[in-house]
């Protein structure tokens, strides 16, 4: 387990990325030296105010001291973040939870498959592969156009769909992945790590299981805690594993095949 | 100097701020930004016989100022407790609370026997009022003969302090207090959650799994002070004060409502560092005021 | 089209939305910008035999997403109530229902008489559970022996519909849910005002002059859905939901957890318009859903 | 009663114009037009979140369409306005309460006795009387000379305290008004008018009462609503009136003689 620090970082900056999506660069030497790809923060949003609870945010990208959030805004306390300004404090804790597993046998493709805001801790893996000369494939899925906020990427490869066709090729993101495979016959080693609505983890779990791929998912929970205090992160695991994860501490990172909801494969409503 | 050690019976405490059962674990595994001799002391998650899973997610519900939880007492169990955590919390400096929790009277006494033959513990909390447990345990807060047998046959079975944690869902908590004490528990803490739920309309059902919860946070914390300002006047043993405190003020309005030490909960979880801020604010207001000792001001709101 | 209109009852309304009892006066002396119309009804501040004055200040007090109130029935009494009040009120186009408080069973009973012989009623409230005077009528909530007598006493004086308005200061809401409908009451509204106190650091004293007051607001919105839904499970009459409510979707949940009307108090003081404001948002809601009556989603909630 | 608005009025400024304390002017020409000296705003400060309440403010001056407000930040919802920039809603009732009586007999000098943000309520009684060509006496007290706002009137006769002596005389305002009274010599016919904290309430209305001046008092009281519905805002009466009155509605200007507070004459505590 890495340090966990209780920090007032300095807003460096805090810029709407794409349609209510900011991108927020907080100073702080202490989490960015400690943290792994994977883990997450959890920010006062309105301190001493209500929402009462922290909100917990993936730590989607590192440069130097400085940690990035991608957030988008769905209800109070992200809307009270959008009002952040440089030079402005931020109350977090952080790092928080377990990380991706990242050590791969080489000649493995990693594969990074994120669904809308889902993606923002698979651009910390991102990095880290290509840090190390690893070249990833992207499949990123949004609804249109306005809400993808990775648009290109040289150093790897990257898939883009939107619902509605207005952006990359039309469909779900899964049907990309599906098509990836199809056309890679089969004959690679691949790690896949996926983010963004639960609808489609099932499937990309189901994808994946098909395709004999090991995956790993992040995992949101709503948190009253984020550090394990509090037990209300509880996801429920497959036997013979406990019953109940905690979400904040035992994850956010999880192997797909322990955990009960990807069991439902087929699942057809996302 | 100002003296902000107080005592609850006969446990001395370094300060009044203890942490609610629930909301610290088992006091072994904390951040590191927390000390844990910020505290006065520290109270378990509730323990149980068996080690329990807990209830099915989801589990809370953030509300206006508070917050629900149907955790179902989720805990390791006092085996593994005694074996794993009590030697590590042992060694702390601050004073330890095991909570425990049942379904039947004979679990809390089993229970408790297999806690009394260890070392370093200075008292037990007897949870009666968990709202989120489908297999009862909840008549012995709610019903005085109940309550009154329980901690009549506990109090047979140690010779360390008795702190019965009532529950505010009753029509009057002066009974309870009143069957407590006369049972023989030592002190009493309160409030625990009230019940509570809440919808979740685009499912049309509601959010949590076994429908109620425990309201806890700042939104309860008039209804625990009221409770507590009434059990100090109709019963006379020390009163650990619980409901929503997050700030120096909370504790100073416990502590003149009647309360002899606090616990914080729901707050912990914002700021699992709080026990170091709010003392060094409760010392300048109390220094402000001129006041000596912290246990001046304890009752001081009653005429 | 969506059907918003709803009954509880015998009583039609053209919307669910109604006034709570002492948030908005006896409907006849509102700001400019509120037009009574836009509530499904308006329910007065409990009227008493006589006038009376009200309890001594600080008589609020704000609280953690709520507020404390002690106002004591500050009221004008029945008869001018009739005299001064009604001949105005009964001209408004909107459900007129009367809230009764007394300390006597027979207090009541002579408000009521008083009433009956009166045109443009709809309907009586019966407050039991007024937690903020001193000289009784707090039995009546919080005992099923004591409201049964004085509901039963009420059925016989009026053809009226009777709304028992229930206290949730007890141990089991539906024992008192239980009793109000056994004794012949057609309706429920709950919740009233939990009990809290708040106590004034600097003057080490409890702020309201009465020590406790009734807590409202969104804070107790939780608890006020958890009696709800369990009142819904165990009798069979309409029942009016209140507790914070200030949303269009709290509204709904309120409706999901069994309530076929509702009232609104604090959040009005806030925002005397919210009724205009409410019903176009819980419309279009309905509309998203491709639900065609409000009157389909009572109780939606419940498995 | 004057008409009552429910209004998104536009802020046209909001500086700090002494220590902690602003100058919030807004404008609401439907209000500005309606309102009378003394009447009072109730603004909710943070639209669907906490403080639950709305806060009252006495309007301080209009000038057309513009209504100022001067307030002291000292709480949640006075920080809040302090948050307010130029073009912002602010969401306002108004105008509420009662008036002063501002009919008086010629050759009759009105003295506005103010103390600390309990002048405010008084300026625009001020501009009443100087408008109409009659000049006012002004006292005015604070603690300390950093939080005098009102510190020139050409057109009126100025009288400043301070209790640090850091402007002005040194002492209570009550002092001053005592010993104007005595220079004055009594053959005069006076109106007073007066808010700030109740001791010193209590002490200008018994320093009125030995003089025998008519004394109106511009009273503060918690509001949950403001306008009569919910009588949470009750000040006791002396008989013959009613046990209690509404500050909010039957006030918030109060003849001295009918409240019960001021019958406590020579109280010490100011
Ligand atoms: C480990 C972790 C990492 C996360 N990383 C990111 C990230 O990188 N970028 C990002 O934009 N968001 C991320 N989230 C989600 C983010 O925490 C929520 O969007 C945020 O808490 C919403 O706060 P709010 O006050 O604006 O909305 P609220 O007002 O709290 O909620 C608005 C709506 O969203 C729902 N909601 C709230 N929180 C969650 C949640 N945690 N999961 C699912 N639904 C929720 C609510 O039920 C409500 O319906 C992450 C969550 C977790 C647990
Ligand atoms: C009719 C009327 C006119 C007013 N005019 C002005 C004005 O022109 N300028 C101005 O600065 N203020 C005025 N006030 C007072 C103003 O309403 C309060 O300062 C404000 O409500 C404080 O809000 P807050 O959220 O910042 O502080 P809070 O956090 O609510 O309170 C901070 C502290 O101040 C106390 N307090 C809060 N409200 C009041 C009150 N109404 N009276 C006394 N103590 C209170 C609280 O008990 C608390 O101790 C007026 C009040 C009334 C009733
Ligand atoms: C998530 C959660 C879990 C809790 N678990 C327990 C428990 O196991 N045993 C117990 O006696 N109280 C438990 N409580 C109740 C708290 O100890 C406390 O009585 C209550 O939350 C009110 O205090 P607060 O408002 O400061 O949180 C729990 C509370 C919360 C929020
Ligand atoms: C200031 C105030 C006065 C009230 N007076 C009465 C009353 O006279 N009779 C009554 O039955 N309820 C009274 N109530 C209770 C409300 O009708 C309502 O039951 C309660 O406030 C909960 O609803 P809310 O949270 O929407 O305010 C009063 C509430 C408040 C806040
Ligand atoms: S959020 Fe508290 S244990 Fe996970
Ligand atoms: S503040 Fe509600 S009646 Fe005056």
């Amino acid at each position: 387990m890495s340090k966990i620090y209780l920090e007032q970082a300095l807003v460096y900056s805090n810029d709407e990325i794409a349609q209510d999506i900011f991108e927020l660069r907080l100073e702080t030497p202490a989490i960015a030296s400690e943290h792994k790809p994977g883990q997450f923060i959890n920010i006062q949003t309105n301190p001493g105010g209500l929402p009462l609870w922290r909100r917990p945010f993936s730590i989607a990208r590192i440069s130097g001291d400085i940690i990035d959030i991608i957030y988008k805004v769905i209800g109070t306390g992200t809307q009270q973040m959008a009002a952040l300004r440089p030079g402005d404090a931020a109350d977090i804790i952080g790092p928080l939870g377990n990380s991706f597993s990242v050590e791969i046998k080489s000649g493995t493709i990693p594969l990074l498959i994120g669904g809308g805001l889902g993606f923002a801790p698979l651009i910390i893996l991102r990095d880290y592969f290509v840090h190390r000369e690893i070249t990833p494939v992207l499949f990123m899925g949004a609804v249109t156009k306005a809400e993808h906020y990775y648009l290109d990427d040289p150093q790897a490869e990257l898939m883009l769909t939107t619902d509605d066709g207005t952006l990359g090729h039309q469909g779900l993101v899964t049907d990309s992945l599906q098509r990836y495979f199809e056309d890679a016959a089969g004959h690679q080693r691949f790690a896949a790590y996926s983010c963004g609505p639960e609808p489609m983890l099932a499937k990309v779990a189901s994808v994946c299981r098909t395709h004999g791929i090991p995956l790993e998912l992040s995992i949101e929970r709503e948190m009253a805690c984020g550090v394990g205090l509090c037990q209300g992160c509880a996801i429920e695991q497959l036997p013979p594993q406990k019953k109940y994860a905690l979400v904040c501490k035992d994850g956010p990172i999880f192997n797909a095949e322990v955990l009960a909801f990807t069991d439902h494969t087929g699942s057809s409503n996302d | 100097m100002i003296d902000i050690r107080t005592e609850i019976g006969s446990l001395a405490l370094n300060n009044p701020i203890l942490t609610a059962s629930g909301t610290f674990g088992y006091g072994d595994d904390l951040p590191d930004y927390v000390d844990i001799k910020d505290f006065g002391g520290i109270v378990t998650k509730s323990l149980t016989r068996q080690p329990r899973d807990g209830n099915a997610p989801p589990r809370i519900v953030e509300t206006a100022s508070g917050m629900l939880n149907s955790i179902g007492l989720a805990n390791i169990g006092v085996e593994a407790f005694i074996r794993d955590k009590l030697p590590i919390i042992r060694e702390k400096e601050t004073v330890i609370i095991v909570n425990i929790a049942g379904s039947r009277l004979e679990e809390y006494c089993e229970i408790l026997e297999l806690l009394d033959g260890e070392a370093g513990i200075d008292a037990y909390e007897i949870n009666v009022s968990c709202p989120n447990v489908k297999q009862g345990g909840m008549e012995f807060g709610v019903s005085c003969p109940h309550l009154k047998r329980l901690i009549k046959a506990l109090r047979k079975l140690t010779e360390r302090p008795i702190i019965t944690k009532l529950s505010p869902n009753v029509t009057s908590i002066e009974e309870m207090a009143q069957a407590a004490v006369d049972a023989g528990s030592d002190m009493l803490s309160l409030v625990n959650t009230l019940v509570g739920a809440a919808i979740d309309i685009e499912n049309r059902r509601p959010i949590l799994s076994t429908i109620f919860g425990g309201l806890s946070g700042p939104a309860i914390t008039p209804v625990a002070l009221a409770q507590i300002f009434k059990v100090y006047e109709s019963v006379n043993v020390p009163i650990i004060g619980i409901g929503g405190i997050g700030s120096a003020e909370d504790v100073i309005a416990f502590l003149m409502a009647g309360a002899s030490a606090v616990q914080i909960g729901t707050m912990n979880y914002r700021d699992p560092g709080i026990g170091l801020k709010l003392m060094p604010r409760i010392e300048a207001w109390l220094g402000e005021h001129s006041i000596e000792r912290i246990t001046d001001i304890v009752g001081a709101a009653h005429a």
